[in-house]
């Protein structure tokens, strides 16, 4: 809202994707060791096929500061693969 | 009514005795006594000499020959332990764990150690070496010229242990100790080695209380046999070489036992005098008209008669034959915890207060 | 002879008395028409017996029929204990019944035993060794029995002294002070600190301990601690042998591990500095600031472990503090329990911690601090929970415990300065727990009826964007209040908007009117005469006020720590009647000093003057000092400039200033036996206040212009808030330092249902 | 002082009244509803009899009088021990039943009754208790004749547990955090598939993921929303209707100003 100095606090959601972790993603990972670099996925999972989301998001009042997105396909072989999303 | 809660063994109040010897006071003397701390202060008399300490630090010498005071010392730290004196050196230890030795003419210190450990009993020494066990039952020996340790045995620390002026018995080979867990050592005095142990009675019940089981009193040795009491154990014979029992009874005695040709006489916890054959064991006599009166351990004044002292200050003398009452007197009203002391015709009596007391000890019988 | 196989027709059982038939068979697994063999019945017997109702089972045969003989175990009719003094006879069978034992259960001969024992157990952790215990039993008919325990209590056993063996560094007394457990004079019996207990001893060489490694004796060790007890069981001497060993400077100190943040950033925390003794609490001090600052990163299981390496040479110390920041983690719910009554978004709503974002161990603190700055809550309690199965998710748990504010409260409260109150007020703070603010109220005294309706939304949007209006109708008779003798009229509205500045503290502006009547009694003190010529006695305002709020206290109601500061300025803007201004500040601020006790130093400021044409400040908006919440120790209202007679008579009256300065100073103690100190605040307070007029009426005679020092009234007293369930109750007690003759001072002054 | 020599002891034992006696005025007590008489005669019977005939269906009743005397604490102690004394006994449905009423009437709001307040926004307190009991009633004992009222009060529960759920998903909405708007909806379509309020559960869903930006996973939401719920408020001719926009401020500044009464 426009009042002057209004102060507005920052809402944060989801898992905090930095470049040196999704550095060492590689295809053909298995579920637990992405786990284990990125943290169980906070957003329901879907089995078939197995797909990962995990978001990061930082909005403050009703204007976004952050919408990153990161997908993983996993095959029986492990990770076949990356989508992302506003993470440059 | 908040009743104050009566003691396990309630004193008897006196009664009236036949009196067939008295005890004349002669000369009085003072020390600053054990200040409530609990000690008992056990006066040491070697010749003529009689040496005494107390809670505030201080040690005196008195040459009884002349009934007056030769020396005091005063070592500006509270002292816990008997006096031991012989011809070469007084020996004290301090509350704060500090064995002193002192020269006896002068009371001037030769030498102190630190032992780290409470001290009640009265040190013990021979001709090499001085002896000091303390209340947790450790026992630690020292040169006596140099004072630097020679052995150190230690007992493994039981939780709760009563406390008692446990004082060691030296021989020449060997020194005889009781333990907090109711054992009686033999040490070998060359090395501090157990030459031989021999348990005298069982720790037994559920609680700690009932669990304690101290032998605190000083062995005694009397014609080739070791005799010992116990805290709720036994009185034991056993042969001073190899520790092998010869009788043991059933008794709870706190205090070292008194042995006289033949006569062993010990003050249990309820505060009867009873009187043993030292052979056999066999009870001669029982004397129960002082029970709960917080008895000093029993001393023989000669063959035919023991005293002891009692909480409201009294002496009281026995016979030796049938443990009848022949004699009573009363200090100052403080309680009289050290045993008493014989000086030719005369009995020696210390109270907690630190009143000093001889009497002359006389037939009255025409 | 036992049957080896057969087929069980029936089953008959003897010697039954009060156990019935039911309760054997539940207990005793062989049923009808089962084929049982000697192993399976030996088995069931002893399966019957384990039950522990019968002293003896035995199976025989009858053909098909298995007969079950039992003797029953006879059951506890009574209990009786003689002879216990210290300890009453409920708290002895509360013992018993703890053990198992107890009337109604079943006797065994090992009852008695676990009796005398347990009685002793209870007896010695009270400290009486010497206490004996004889249980006998006496049988009954009907198969029962009742037991008779006599006991003897013996004496308790009192720690006669305490002797320390090898300290030279810190003499005895020293040491024995930091001791809970305490040689002292039996004679009282009550004084506990002699009585022995094992606990204490070890919580007592504990404390030894860190005071030794607290000043860098860090190879302190205790030797030995030896226990004696008097043969008569009433004394006990204690023995501590100890070995101080050298003094430790610090002498490097590093961090390893993955630090997270900047090797700076966390060095900064750590309070040892290289050279300085080495100290085992600030290094725990340290590693706990570490541990707390990777929680704010969202590293809530971080353990930061700090390891001490000796160099007895140098007798130095190279400190290593490994930092193992774990993971991340995350948030996955946020549960809120205990609001039966306020409604769970009045509580969400004040979260900083999201829920689906990381989790900060601050912001995690800092929610807590907010819900209870809302003064809904008595008790606010937090707890991290870890989620099953997900190593970096954790669910929040915040339990509240409701004040016990009824929203619908008729009061009667009593104040002294203006008599009995009789009001109704509708709801206070948190209206059917929607954390809005209605309040209808009506209040009736002496001193003022005021009727108000006032609603406040602190979250009218998502932002924390405040709304709320009121309605007010006061009539005032200041003679009542000994003022002065005329009485005022007013009634007005006014809308307020408020809105978050930071995370404590907000902006609010209000926009209202009020129409005020003066109306003067016969005898009317020349100032008031002298106003209403000037200005008339009907006045008209709009009223224009800003407000700048910063609230950093830790609680709504009865706060220990914190501060909290307001400056308000409320303009009677151009338009009105009346044009004036005033300009208010109000502060105060809580130092802690540990364990419920802290010092409150709170200060009032107000000024006020007229503006434009307007020469007078209306003397009806004047500011006053004294009475509960300002200067206490001086009647409400009564400290300052007094008014001039009228010329037919009467006394003269406090008529205020336009300007006010007042300060107060607080020790907060809690009292000894009040464990709930969270509705109970005693203090005590020295208080200075004053008021004065930048200029006087022409009027007035004894009156001296602007701030001078003789104007100021002190006091000093003590006081009490008590949080009752109808509303704060406060007390207090106050002597007037320098109250001068015409002054009314009041020591006792208390209110019932308004919170200062 | 003289120990206290027990003046009494030479009292005769009491009057010794036959168990059966006792346990018949304890049931007249119970007729007439007289229930602290039954509670006084029922305490002395588990105390003189401990293992008489009667000894459990005294436990039962007793279990019933605390009820009755609203002693809700009491009660469910006393039923708890029941369960445990007596597992396989025929009559332990009606102790789970009652130790479930017990926690049930104890969270009841004294202001529920006047439909001023919502329970399902607030800690349902004691009643969440009820939850299990009732539960293990309706699965273990379906035949039992507590279970219809159990079932029933399970399903009000779940539904009141379900629909915080949405209130809180909701608030998430509101605020932005649209990761723990999906989960709270999740929660209810795990946990309480059953209830009604699995509807808006998808809904809440359905606007999260469009707040987020994932239309994939919005329309999967959108889709089954569709299929369950097509006369669902938010589902209109041009489709899904968000609650909240993500962008527009919540309320205008004209909208504040003038009590929302312009836009």
């Amino acid at each position: 809202c426009a009042f002057p100095g209004v102060y507005e606090r920052k809402i944060q959601q989801g898992h905090i994707l930095d470049q040196e972790v999704l550095a060492q993603l590689k295809i053909g990972m298995q579920p637990q060791q992405v786990e284990y670099l990125l943290g169980s996925p906070l957003l329901p999972v879907q089995t078939q096929p197995l797909r990962w989301d995990y978001v990061y998001t930082l909005r403050q009042g009703n204007t976004w500061l952050e919408n990153q997105r990161l997908t993983l396909y996993f095959g029986p072989q492990g990770l076949t693969k990356m989508e992302t999303q506003g993470l440059d | 009514c908040a009743s104050t809660p009566e003691p396990e063994y309630p004193p008897t109040p006196l009664a009236k005795i036949q009196a067939e010897w008295q005890l004349d006071l002669q000369e009085s003397w003072q020390t600053q006594g054990s200040q409530g701390r609990g000690y008992v202060h056990q006066m040491a008399l070697y010749a003529d000499a009689l040496y005494a300490a107390d809670a505030q630090g201080q040690v005196y010498a008195w040459d009884l020959a002349q009934g007056q005071k030769i020396w005091v010392q005063d070592l500006q730290t509270p002292i816990s332990s008997g006096v031991y004196a012989d011809a070469q050196q007084v020996f004290v230890v301090s509350a704060d764990g500090q064995l002193y030795a002192l020269n006896p003419q002068t009371g001037a210190t030769d030498w102190q150690t630190a032992l780290k450990a409470e001290v009640l009993g009265a040190p013990q020494a021979n001709a090499d070496l001085v002896v000091v066990q303390s209340v947790s039952g450790d026992v630690w020996a020292f040169k006596r010229l140099t004072g630097k340790l020679a052995w150190h045995h230690s007992e493994q620390a039981s939780r709760l242990s009563l406390r008692a002026e446990r004082t060691p018995l030296v021989t020449n080979l060997l020194t005889y100790v009781g333990t907090p867990e109711g054992k009686l050592l033999a040490l070998d005095n060359r090395n501090g080695y157990v030459r031989w142990d021999v348990r005298i009675s069982w720790p037994q019940g559920r609680t700690d209380i009932e669990k304690m089981t101290d032998i605190s009193g000083q062995p005694q040795l009397s014609q080739g046999t070791l005799y010992t009491t116990g805290y709720r154990g036994k009185v034991a014979a056993v042969d001073p070489l190899t520790g092998e029992p010869r009788w043991a009874v059933e008794a709870s005695s706190y205090l070292s036992a008194a042995v006289d040709s033949g006569t062993l006489v010990y003050v249990n916890e309820a505060g009867h005098l009873v009187a043993l054959d030292a052979y056999s064991g066999r009870t001669l006599w029982i004397q129960d008209q002082l029970s709960g009166r917080g008895l000093s351990a029993p001393v023989f004044l000669d063959s035919g008669h023991l005293a002891v002292g009692d909480y409201q200050g009294y002496l009281h003398v026995l016979a030796t034959e049938d443990g009848r009452l022949v004699a009573r007197a009363q200090q100052a009203d403080a309680p009289i915890q050290a045993p008493l002391l014989r000086w030719k015709d005369q009995v020696i009596s210390l109270s907690t207060e630190g009143d000093l007391h001889l009497w002359k000890f006389a037939t009255n019988q025409p | 002879q036992t049957p080896d196989r057969f087929v069980v027709e029936d089953i008959r059982v003897q010697g039954l008395q009060r156990v019935s038939a039911g309760t054997v068979f539940a207990q005793f697994p062989v049923s009808v028409q089962q084929e049982v063999d000697a192993e399976q019945l030996a088995r069931a017997a002893k399966f019957l017996f384990k039950s522990g109702l019968f002293d003896d089972v035995r199976l025989a045969r009858d053909g098909q029929v298995l007969v079950l003989q039992v003797r029953e175990r006879p059951t506890i009719a009574k209990i009786e204990l003689e002879g216990n003094d210290q300890l009453d006879s409920e708290e002895l069978l509360a013992g018993l019944t703890r053990a198992g034992l107890q009337e109604g259960q079943v006797f065994q001969r090992a009852t008695l035993a676990d009796i005398q024992q347990e009685l002793e157990r209870l007896y010695h952790a009270q400290g009486r060794y010497s206490a004996r215990i004889q249980a006998k039993e006496e049988a009954l008919d009907g198969n029962r029995v009742r037991i008779e325990i006599d006991i003897n209590e013996g004496s308790v056993a009192r720690i006669k002294h305490i002797n320390l063996l090898g300290n030279q560094v810190f003499d005895d007394d020293t040491l024995l002070d930091l001791f809970e457990l305490e040689a002292g004079p039996s004679w009282h019996w009550f004084y506990t600190a002699d009585q022995y207990s094992r606990e204490r001893l070890k919580g007592d060489l504990e404390t030894l301990r860190s005071y030794y490694f607290d000043r860098g004796y860090l190879q302190f060790k205790i030797e030995s601690t030896q226990v004696a007890l008097s043969p008569t069981k009433d004394a006990i001497y204690l023995n501590i042998a100890m070995q101080e060993g050298p003094q430790y400077q610090v002498d490097t100190i590093e961090l390893a591990g993955d630090l997270v943040l900047t090797e700076a950033e966390l060095r900064a925390l750590i309070q040892l500095t290289p050279g300085q003794t080495f100290s085992r609490s600030l290094m725990t001090a340290s590693t706990e600031a570490l541990r707390q600052r990777l929680g704010n990163e969202g590293y809530t299981f971080a353990n930061v472990n700090a390891l001490p390496q000796l160099d007895e040479a140098t007798q130095s110390v190279k400190l290593v503090f490994f930092v193992d920041p774990g993971r991340r983690n995350y948030v996955r719910r946020i549960r809120f329990s205990g609001n039966t009554g306020t409604m769970d978004e009045v509580l969400r709503r004040e979260l900083i911690q999201m829920e689906g974002g990381w989790a900060s161990t601050e912001q995690i603190q800092q929610s807590r601090v907010r819900l209870e700055r809302l003064g809904f809550f008595k008790q606010v309690e937090v707890e991290t929970l870890p989620v099953a199965g997900r190593p970096d998710q954790v669910d929040v748990h915040y339990r509240v415990e409701e004040q016990a504010a009824g929203s619908i409260s008729a009061s009667v409260g009593y104040s002294q300065s203006s008599g009995i109150v009789y009001g109704l007020q509708i709801s206070q703070r948190n209206f059917l727990g929607t954390g809005n603010r209605v309040t209808i109220a009506a209040q009736r005294s002496d001193y003022r009826d005021s009727y108000t309706f006032s609603y406040y939304d602190p979250y009218y949007t998502q932002a924390g964007v405040s709304r709320g209006f009121s309605l007010f109708y006061r009539a005032t008779d200041y003679e009542e209040g000994d003022v002065s003798n005329f009485t005022t009229d007013t009634y007005g509205a006014s809308l307020t908007y408020g809105y978050p500045l930071s995370e404590d503290s907000r902006l609010s502006f209000s926009l209202g009117f009020d129409q005020t009547e003066v109306k003067p009694a016969v005898d009317v003190v020349q100032e008031v005469s002298y106003f209403l010529e000037q200005e008339g006695d009907s006045h008209f305002a709009y009223k224009l006020t800003g407000r700048w709020i910063q609230n950093r206290l830790n609680r709504g109601i009865l706060a220990t720590a914190g501060s909290y500061q307001s400056v308000s300025l409320e303009v009677a803007t151009p338009g009105s009647d009346l044009t004036f201004y005033k300009l208010n500040y109000r502060g105060q601020k809580y130092f802690p000093l540990g364990d419920d006790w802290s010092i409150r130093v709170r200060t009032d400021l107000g000024y006020g003057d007229a503006y434009g044409s307007q020469e007078w400040m209306p003397f009806y908006e004047h500011y006053y000092s004294g009475g509960l919440g300002s200067v206490r120790g001086y009647k409400s209202n009564s400290i300052g400039p007094r008014t001039t007679p009228s010329l037919v008579g009467g006394d003269t009256d406090p008529f205020g200033g336009n300007f006010l300065v007042e300060a107060s100073l607080e020790l907060i103690y809690p009292l000894p036996f009040v464990q709930d100190q969270r509705s109970l605040q005693t203090s005590a307070f020295i208080d200075a206040g004053g008021v004065y007029n930048s200029a006087c009426y022409p009027v007035s005679d004894a009156c001296e212009s602007g701030f001078h020092t003789q104007g100021l009234r002190y006091s000093a007293g003590v006081g009490l808030t008590w949080l009752t369930g109808i509303g704060p109750l406060t007390f207090s007690i106050a002597k007037a330092l320098n109250a001068e003759a015409d002054d009314d001072t009041e020591v006792f002054q208390f209110s019932l249902g308004q919170t200062f | 002082c003289a120990t206290s020599t027990s003046w009494f002891a030479n009292q005769s034992e009491q009057q010794v009244q036959t168990e059966a006696l006792v346990y018949q005025e304890a049931q007249d007590a119970l007729t007439e509803e007289d229930y602290t008489q039954a509670l006084q005669k029922l305490q002395t019977l588990e105390a003189r009899y401990p293992f008489g005939r009667y000894a459990e269906q005294v436990q039962l009743e007793l279990i019933y009088t605390y009820y009755q005397l609203q002693n809700y604490d009491a009660a469910a102690v006393a039923a708890g021990r029941f369960i445990r004394l007596h597992p396989q006994h025929e009559q332990v449905d009606y102790a789970y039943y009652l130790r479930g009423l017990s926690s049930w009437s104890a969270g009841r709001h004294a202001l529920e009754w006047l439909e001023l307040i919502d329970i399902s926004q607030r800690d349902p307190g004691a009643t969440r208790d009820a939850y299990q009991d009732f539960s293990l009633l309706v699965r273990r004992y379906p035949q039992s004749p507590y279970a219809a009222d159990a079932y029933q009060r399970l399903q009000f529960l779940k539904n009141l547990l379900a629909r915080q759920e949405i209130y809180i998903g909701r608030y998430y909405l509101k605020r932005g955090a649209y990761v723990a708007a999906v989960n709270r909806g999740r929660e209810v379509l795990e946990a309480y598939p059953d209830t009604p309020a699995t509807r808006d559960a998808l809904a809440v869903m359905a606007e999260a993921y469009t707040h987020l930006q994932q239309m994939a996973e919005a329309q999967t939401y959108i889709d089954l929303l569709q299929t369950h719920a097509p006369e669902h408020p938010q589902l209109s001719a041009q489709g899904f209707q968000p609650l909240y926009s993500a962008d527009a401020p919540e309320k205008s500044m004209l909208q504040i100003l003038t009590f929302d009464i312009l836009k």
